[in-house]
């Protein structure tokens, strides 16, 4: 059994349930225990570095010290957000310590930062930790038939100085995962460009704008779904969708689903588990599509000998 | 017309290099970060204009842009960058001097944006955690636009997509407490 | 102590030896052995812009920082000189493709020597000064002349010495 | 007794308005040996030069000193001098008074008037315990090594060749010919690459003075300037090129199809090939990598058909020697790889393509007949994007410098993209443009004007695919805007970058390359086609992007360094060098391992007068020593010497002040 401790982020208990609530059902079957940070706090966001620099740091910084009490090596994070601050955090507090004594002085009734607890997203752990392999070994209703466009949004694999993880532009990891689980990831160019973000609430003309770009470009793609491994992507691609349909005119019906709502699917979880009705955009259609059996296009099999060297003989 | 070569020293330069830790004067212009920028279009001066800005020591016009309010921080620009520049830690900085050195735009834009981010930090002052309900329903009261995404709320109240209750940290002192330290730090450097 | 009152009056004493003293207004012999190839023309190209700096350096031209002994180093000090600067070429911009490499493990060698029969370290300084650096030279030199004000006059070890 | 002659030097106010000169001549003469010393306006100028030669015969001196300016100013103008008046011209020392003293030292005359004696007194002290020396003669083999077969290598190889020097020309692939051979047209005047190259190539195969080695790499390469050894692999080619007609019947036949390099993969070669079909030499050769009888011993098609039973597939790789006096490199650019560029879908998008790709598909004679084809579904395409800086100026993901010519054939592409598809359209998003160049500002305002090729200022930031088009995202900075252009081809101008042979090719040549791996000349401005190893010469891309013209300017330069070296029977060269003393030498052979340049050697001599057993000893090869003097200092038992710089000379020096 593999331990993890856990930082859902505040999306977890409102927008996002159906994440968290996916995610520790596929995490039990993928054999791995959860353990939640007692008493976490809010990361601060965007709004804290983009208003002050102390407590910007100071925010993560206190939910590190309290992850590193719990001795478990690595820190999974569901919201990639948080996961973004807490990696900015744990990189500035690293490479400048004077920076992580001064910071400490805030929270120093919760003890001193150590700097010793890996800091991972969930997909970032089912990718590396658990590993494509173990996870299609998990599948007992393989998502054949079913196409999607993985949306990673900026902050999962950028900036690569931070996250260390996957390309910053054409990431596959969650492709891969889809793959595993028996879906067809489709090749979508807006895997990591940005839905608008902390605008959501300030700025919602802006999220239409980029979201409805987003959505275009998936729709085009074939996918008959979008997946995230984010809150705020999620509910911008899927609350938005319809006044983004509205506005431009264009009809997307994509369903935004999370990865682990796909994996719960695939390991035999029942829909219900899946807390489906709390999507604005109906998922339902889209799920449809499992089953069905893609033409095989008419391709010659290739010989052998053809595919062995670069080489074909007349 | 900017009339140019009045300033000794580029003073403006030197404290946006030394508070983003980034060399603006690595800037070539080669415009990348604007079509990369996914906010761009709503900037008075995309990436690029604002890193010609600070090398010609343009201090009021940059302060008073709302650039940097609608940076996302997303990090395609730096990411792409051939310079390898950290532009977001240039908006980053230029932001911070804003606030510290008190510039206000008019722009309502920015205005909105700056309130937003009061409110969220407000929250998770005195709860510790942030709820998105409260969030939307305290920003609309605050910028008197009672009705803004009041046709989401019913449909996602009944999906539960938002809910109504809400938890604290146990330890909302502790925050608190990191709130009045971390400001005390921030007058301390100033 | 004795040292200390003895500054205090405006003597310059030796880092080395509190017995050996100068006039405050003393001027160290600084001895400069400069490759060849990028040193010397460098301070070619100091002259060249009239960069100025203190008239204390005596320059030798040999062809490469490889060149110079340590011999002729300890030659110095038995003689006339309170200092030592030896530049060559940048790492990597040798004209004789390795020679100062071999220079500075050499001096790194001879330094350890230097200071373990007595010499304060800064007696002998290195430095790599290219052609084009010619304000880069001016500036070596006045650190090493200040450098060298600093540890006063140099006890000469020297048979008539003992 | 040793009779010395000062001469100082004024420079004009150079010198006398800051240094006491009359005093520094005093000075001078309450020095033992100083038989003469004088003062003079100009020393540089003819009577200046008179009044030494004058004084060196009249006093019978044994060594001057000049107190002027630096000795790399003008010590050589006053050994001429002392050599006029019938002296050894290394019996002169030069005090440098100027450089370093007046003028670094102009407000303190005193100070400076002071310096300047010592460096005189330091000057006559060595000056004393200089001795005579005399230029060194090497013999030279008159033959030039050309590594490379571009057109760097083919204009090298004819200039020298016309001079009646004979050149051997080595290079890697079956045919020479380089880049050039793939390009269409040439900027700035659009005249057809092949046209103009051809007559050079089957000049280079029909000279009488040229030894052309195709399929051939130097592996080895000893000795030194003007004696130089060359070892030479000749790749098994499994083609008697002797009896070979070039028939071209085993490359019909042959059934393997291979992706031809040539063409950038674009279409397919057989097995058994000539690049193309102007090669010279026009001899085919087998690919080993590819040919089933060579794989698995099935086959032997080409064979069977060949009437003059030229194939060998016995054949094996073969070593050959060459003695030659100067070796010019000239092994060309490779291309870099716009893989790192993810946001444009590089790999992904079949319809992205490099410049060289492009190149040959507009060429005439390429794969697709000279009309662009998008690669994915073979459609002419109507809006092409072109790209500049694709891995150049970009530290990011390539390399730092500009590539130098892709401002120009972009523009070129414009242009024959219209020539060849008439309602074509093409944009270019680009950085600045660099047309610095004889009729090169000329020519791209043709692509801007009479091609109306859109230029957009911006670097592109994102590709994506809509339908069946590229969406091409950037500024253009001039309106301040983000653009996006519906594409049907994109072309990237990736960078020029030196070929990945380089540094292991600069280690066995023992030259040196600087950290993108281009070949370093001696001097950036003053010896740009001179290696820092005498005999070995630069041309063209090897040293660092350029176009055409540039790269025959260069390669003509070599040619003239060439025949310059081999002017005369024999090489002159610096007489200060090492000297090791047999008596002294302990054979340690600490000197062999800090000589740069491999010249010291060992020698066997008789361990007493007259004794059979022998001992070991070090000896310095005078043609190959450069004069550095590491061996002297490394010697534990003092004996070796460096002439001009010997101990006694320097210590003399020291013990002056």
């Amino acid at each position: 059994m593999n331990k993890l401790t856990y930082f859902p982020g505040c999306s977890a208990h409102g927008t996002s349930e159906e994440f968290d609530h996916t995610l520790k059902l596929v995490m039990k079957t993928l054999d791995v225990q959860m353990e939640e940070i007692p008493d976490w706090n809010c990361c601060g966001a965007t709004s804290a570095h983009v208003m002050t620099e102390n407590l910007a740091l100071a925010l993560p910084m206190r939910n590190l010290v309290l992850a590193e009490k719990l001795e478990n090596k690595t820190m999974g994070i569901a919201c990639a957000s948080c996961y973004s601050r807490m990696k900015v955090t744990k990189k500035h507090l690293d490479e400048h310590p004077d920076l992580a004594h001064k910071i400490n002085t805030t929270i120093i009734d919760e003890g001193e930062y150590k700097g010793d607890i890996d800091v991972k997203s969930m997909l970032q752990y089912c990718f590396e930790e658990i590993g494509p392999e173990v996870i299609k070994s998990k599948v007992t209703k393989p998502l054949t038939g079913l196409k999607v466009a993985c949306y990673y949004g900026c902050l999962l694999t950028r900036p690569k100085d931070v996250t260390h993880f996957d390309s910053p532009e054409y990431p596959m990891s969650m492709d891969i995962l889809m793959e595993a689980l028996g879906a067809k990831a489709m090749e979508f160019d807006f895997k990591t460009e940005c839905c608008g973000a902390s605008f959501s609430i300030s700025n919602t003309d802006v999220v239409e704008s980029l979201s409805g770009k987003i959505l275009e470009v998936a729709k085009e793609s074939g996918a008959h779904m979008i997946v995230v491994a984010c809150p705020l992507c999620q509910s911008n691609l899927d609350m938005r969708q319809p006044d983004i349909e509205r506005h431009t005119g264009q009809k997307f019906a994509l369903p935004v689903m999370y990865f682990t709502q796909l994996m719960a699917l695939a390991f035999g979880f029942p829909e219900k588990e899946l807390k489906l009705p709390k999507h604005i955009v109906p998922v339902q259609e889209a799920l449809s599509h499992i089953g069905e059996i893609e033409p095989t296009p008419e391709k010659v099999k290739k010989t052998k000998k053809a595919v062995e060297a670069e080489s074909e003989v007349e | 017309m900017i009339t140019l070569g009045l300033q000794d020293q580029n003073t403006f330069l030197e404290a946006v290099n030394k508070k983003s830790g980034a060399n603006v004067l690595e800037c070539y212009q080669c415009g990348k970060c604007v079509s990369t920028c996914p906010v761009s279009g709503y900037m008075d001066f995309p990436p690029r204009e604002i890193m010609q800005m600070i090398k010609l020591g343009l201090k009021e016009e940059t302060m008073m842009a709302n650039s940097m309010w609608f940076c996302l921080t997303c990090s395609a620009c730096s990411g792409r960058c051939p310079r390898e520049i950290d532009i977001p830690a240039v908006m980053e900085a230029i932001r911070h001097l804003a606030i510290e050195e008190n510039y206000r735009s008019d722009n309502k834009k920015v205005k909105e944006i700056r309130k937003f981010h009061d409110i969220f930090l407000d929250m998770v002052k005195r709860y510790g955690r942030n709820y998105e309900l409260r969030m939307m329903a305290e920003f609309n009261i605050r910028t008197r636009n009672l009705f803004k995404d009041m046709h989401l709320a019913p449909k996602a109240l009944l999906k539960g997509k938002i809910t109504i209750g809400h938890e604290s940290t146990k330890s909302a002192k502790a925050i608190q407490k990191m709130y009045k330290l971390a400001g005390k730090l921030e007058k301390g450097e100033k | 102590m004795e040292t200390e009152v003895k500054k205090a009056q405006g003597t310059m004493v030796s880092a080395e030896n509190p017995d050996i003293t100068a006039p405050a207004d003393w001027q160290p012999v600084i001895m400069g052995i400069l490759c060849n190839w990028c040193s010397y023309a460098g301070s070619d190209l100091t002259g060249t812009s009239r960069i100025q700096y203190p008239p204390n350096i005596r320059i030798i031209r040999v062809p490469c920082s490889s060149r110079v002994d340590p011999w002729f180093i300890i030659k110095s000090l038995q003689t006339a000189a309170d200092g030592v600067l030896i530049s060559g070429c940048h790492p990597g911009d040798c004209h004789y493709i390795s020679g100062n490499y071999y220079a500075r493990r050499r001096f790194l060698v001879t330094k350890k020597l230097l200071n373990f029969i007595g010499y304060h370290e800064n007696r002998v300084q290195f430095s790599w000064v290219s052609a084009a650096e010619g304000p880069k030279f001016a500036k070596v030199v006045a650190k090493v002349t200040e450098d060298i004000k600093q540890l006063g006059p140099l006890h000469r070890y020297k048979k008539e010495n003992f | 007794m040793a009779r010395v002659g000062v001469f100082v030097c004024f420079c004009g106010a150079n010198i006398a308005d800051f240094i006491d000169v009359p005093a520094v001549v005093e000075e001078a003469k309450k020095v033992k040996e100083v038989k003469v010393s004088v003062l003079y306006k100009y020393m540089c100028s003819d009577p200046g030069q008179q009044m030494i030669r004058d004084a060196i015969i009249q006093n019978r001196l044994t060594s001057v000193v000049v107190a002027a300016c630096s000795p790399r100013m003008h010590e050589k103008t006053f050994r001429k001098a002392l050599s006029d008046a019938g002296m050894n011209p290394y019996l002169l020392e030069v005090a440098n008074i100027r450089e370093h003293s007046s003028w670094v030292h102009q407000k303190d005359k005193k100070a400076a008037t002071e310096k300047a004696n010592d460096l005189i007194r330091m000057a006559i002290a060595k000056s004393i315990a200089n001795e005579q020396l005399h230029e060194i003669s090497v013999p030279v083999t008159k033959r030039a090594l050309v590594i490379g077969g571009g057109i760097a290598g083919i204009q090298a190889a004819l200039d020298i060749a016309d001079a009646r020097i004979p050149v051997t020309l080595v290079e890697k692939s079956p045919s020479i010919g380089g880049r050039m051979a793939q390009l269409d047209e040439t900027f700035p005047t659009l005249d057809c690459s092949q046209c103009i190259l051809t007559p050079k190539m089957v000049d280079v195969a029909s000279h009488p003075y040229i030894e052309l080695i195709p399929y051939a790499e130097v592996i080895e390469l000893d000795g030194y300037v003007g004696n130089y050894k060359a070892k030479i692999k000749k790749k098994a080619s499994y083609v008697n090129f002797d009896t070979c007609t070039g028939c071209g019947a085993c490359t019909q036949k042959c059934p393997v199809k291979v992706p031809n390099e040539f063409n950038m993969n674009i279409d397919k070669r057989k097995a058994i090939y000539t690049p193309f079909p102007q090669a010279v030499p026009n001899k085919p050769v087998i690919d080993a990598e590819h040919c089933t009888m060579l794989l698995k011993g099935k086959c032997g098609i080409c064979a069977k058909v060949c009437e003059k039973g030229s194939i060998d597939y016995k054949m094996v790789d073969e070593v050959i020697e060459r003695e030659i006096g100067a070796v010019v490199v000239a092994t060309g650019y490779d291309l870099w790889d716009p893989k790192p560029y993810e946001e444009y879908g590089v790999g992904r998008y079949k319809d992205i393509i490099t410049s060289l790709e492009f190149e040959r598909m507009v060429s005439a004679s390429g794969p697709t007949n000279g009309v662009p084809l998008r690669p994915s579904d073979g459609k002419v395409p109507k809006n092409v994007v072109f790209i500049k800086c694709i891995g150049s100026r970009d530290e990011a993901k390539g390399i730092e410098y500009c590539s130098k010519i892709c401002c120009m054939y972009t523009a070129k592409h414009a242009i024959l993209l219209h020539h060849k598809v008439h309602d074509s359209h093409a944009y270019i998003f680009y950085m600045d443009i660099r047309a610095a160049g004889k009729g090169y500002e000329e020519f791209v305002k043709r692509a801007q004007v009479e091609t109306a090729a859109t230029y957009l200022r911006g670097r592109v930031s994102k590709i994506y695919k809509k339908g069946d088009k590229l969406m091409v995202r950037g500024e253009d900075a001039q309106i301040g805007q983000v653009v996006e252009v519906e594409a049907d081809l994109v072309v990237l101008a990736t960078a020029v970058i030196a070929p990945h042979e380089n540094p292991a090719l600069a280690r066995l040549l023992g030259i040196s390359y600087d950290k993108y791996g281009y070949l370093s000349e001696a001097h950036p401005k003053l010896r740009p086609v001179e290696t820092a190893k005498a005999g070995i010469f630069l041309a063209g891309c090897t040293q660092a992007p350029k176009d055409i013209p540039d790269t025959v300017a260069q390669a003509s330069a070599c040619a003239a360094k060439v025949c310059g070296l081999f002017a005369g029977d024999t090489l002159k060269k610096d007489p200060m060098i090492s000297t090791i003393s047999n008596e002294f030498c302990s054979g340690c052979l600490n000197c062999v391992k800090v000589c740069p340049y491999q010249a010291i050697v060992t020698e066997e001599i008789p361990l007493g007068h007259g004794s059979k057993e022998l001992r070991t000893v070090a000896k310095i090869n005078e043609g190959v020593c450069q004069g550095c003097g590491s061996c002297v200092a490394i010697c534990r038992s003092m004996a070796i010497s460096l002439a001009g710089f010997t101990d006694p000379q320097i210590i003399n020096e020291i013990v002056a002040i």
